[in-house]
């Protein structure tokens, strides 16, 4: 049970995480790559600015990690979250995860991410030209 | 007891700061807490939800609060 | 409908690909990476050889692509396929889609690369110490 | 009419080359050359499947060859 766990102000690494991963016998490696986009609902979007409560983060993180591997026979999983000041086109989480056969990369993946958006302790600011919001902070 | 409770995103602009200390009976409870901060900033109750995690863990209602705990209130996230 | 297709003997990168998906409009990206086992059913695996008829191998490429736009808000698409001899942790297929949220991307890239093994004229050969076989070419 | 067939994986080995050619009668359909080759080179009939493509695309049973197209026998394919 290969879990690799970071948040960090620094930007975030792809090939490091796929080699983080990667096993001799690994046949799949599902990556999700959450990037920034340029715009929401039409405004266009200058930056967000990420913060975690960074150790029940990382708790929260081995939790899913451990719930995918006991869920999916999965080989190694990485999960690495950006915090701090991000543009359009910066990465804000990776998360990879390598199996024998796909289906359980992607399944795990998949199931990693939607979990970290709803559990996982860290919050993103948008920042407009006119104005900023706290996303998902209000009905 | 006297509790210092951390505050993120915007919860800690509605509490203005990081770091807040609220006064409450021994042996309060997470719920018990929750309805103290939501009285003291009414704010916080126009979130979508908000909770307390107490030492690292989301708290349940009726998770008691011991004094030294690291108590935390957590707005609705939206990391990834 | 950003298009990316190739068929290559030479080593895949991952990163390229990310890079050729990677839209200001994208806010997410998922990328499976099929690399060579080591062991088949518990047998070592020394090599792979992979053939393909190239130019049909695009055309199918190309119609999962294309039915992948048609199915899916997905922003770009690369498939690119390695061909020659492969060897343990060398990547055999790449797939990056990018999409302006994270449930296109999955469910599209999952879709390419299930599709891309039933349809795609590509072949491997796996060989083992004490021989050698054609994948799926017998029941 | 002589048809060049281009063969790959197992066909290859099966047929003893690359490419291999069939006299076929004129307005021949796909099926009528999958038996052909079927009988020519019986290891064909032990594959889990094998498809005939014409023009790069794949051909149903009743799909005419015409002199000239680009004929190709898909064994099971295997990529990814």
């Amino acid at each position: 049970m290969d879990i690799f766990l970071k948040i960090s102000d620094e930007p975030l690494d792809v090939l490091f995480c796929i080699g983080l991963v990667t096993q001799p016998a690994c046949g799949g490696i599902d990556v999700f790559i959450g990037t920034v986009r340029d715009a929401t609902k039409g405004k266009h979007v200058l930056r967000l600015e990420f913060e975690a409560y960074e150790a029940m983060a990382i708790r929260e993180m081995r939790r899913i990690a451990e719930t995918a591997f006991e869920k999916w026979p999965v080989q190694a999983l990485a999960i690495h979250h950006r915090t701090g000041v991000l543009h359009p086109g910066d990465i804000a989480v990776i998360i990879a995860v390598s199996a024998a056969h796909r289906d359980a990369a992607f399944d795990a993946c998949r199931f990693a991410i939607d979990t970290l958006k709803q559990t996982v302790p860290i919050w993103k600011k948008e920042v407009f030209e006119d104005g900023e919001v706290w996303v998902a902070a209000h009905p | 007891m006297k509790i210092q409770i951390r505050t993120f995103g915007i919860a800690r602009e509605i509490c203005g700061g990081a770091s807040i200390q609220v006064e409450m009976p021994e042996h309060a409870t997470a719920g018990e807490l929750k309805q103290h901060l939501t009285e003291q900033f009414p704010r916080l109750a126009a979130l979508a939800s908000f909770l307390v995690a107490v030492n690292e863990e989301f708290a349940d209602t009726d998770t008691r609060i011991q004094a030294g705990d690291e108590v935390a209130i957590i707005p609705p996230v939206s990391g990834g």
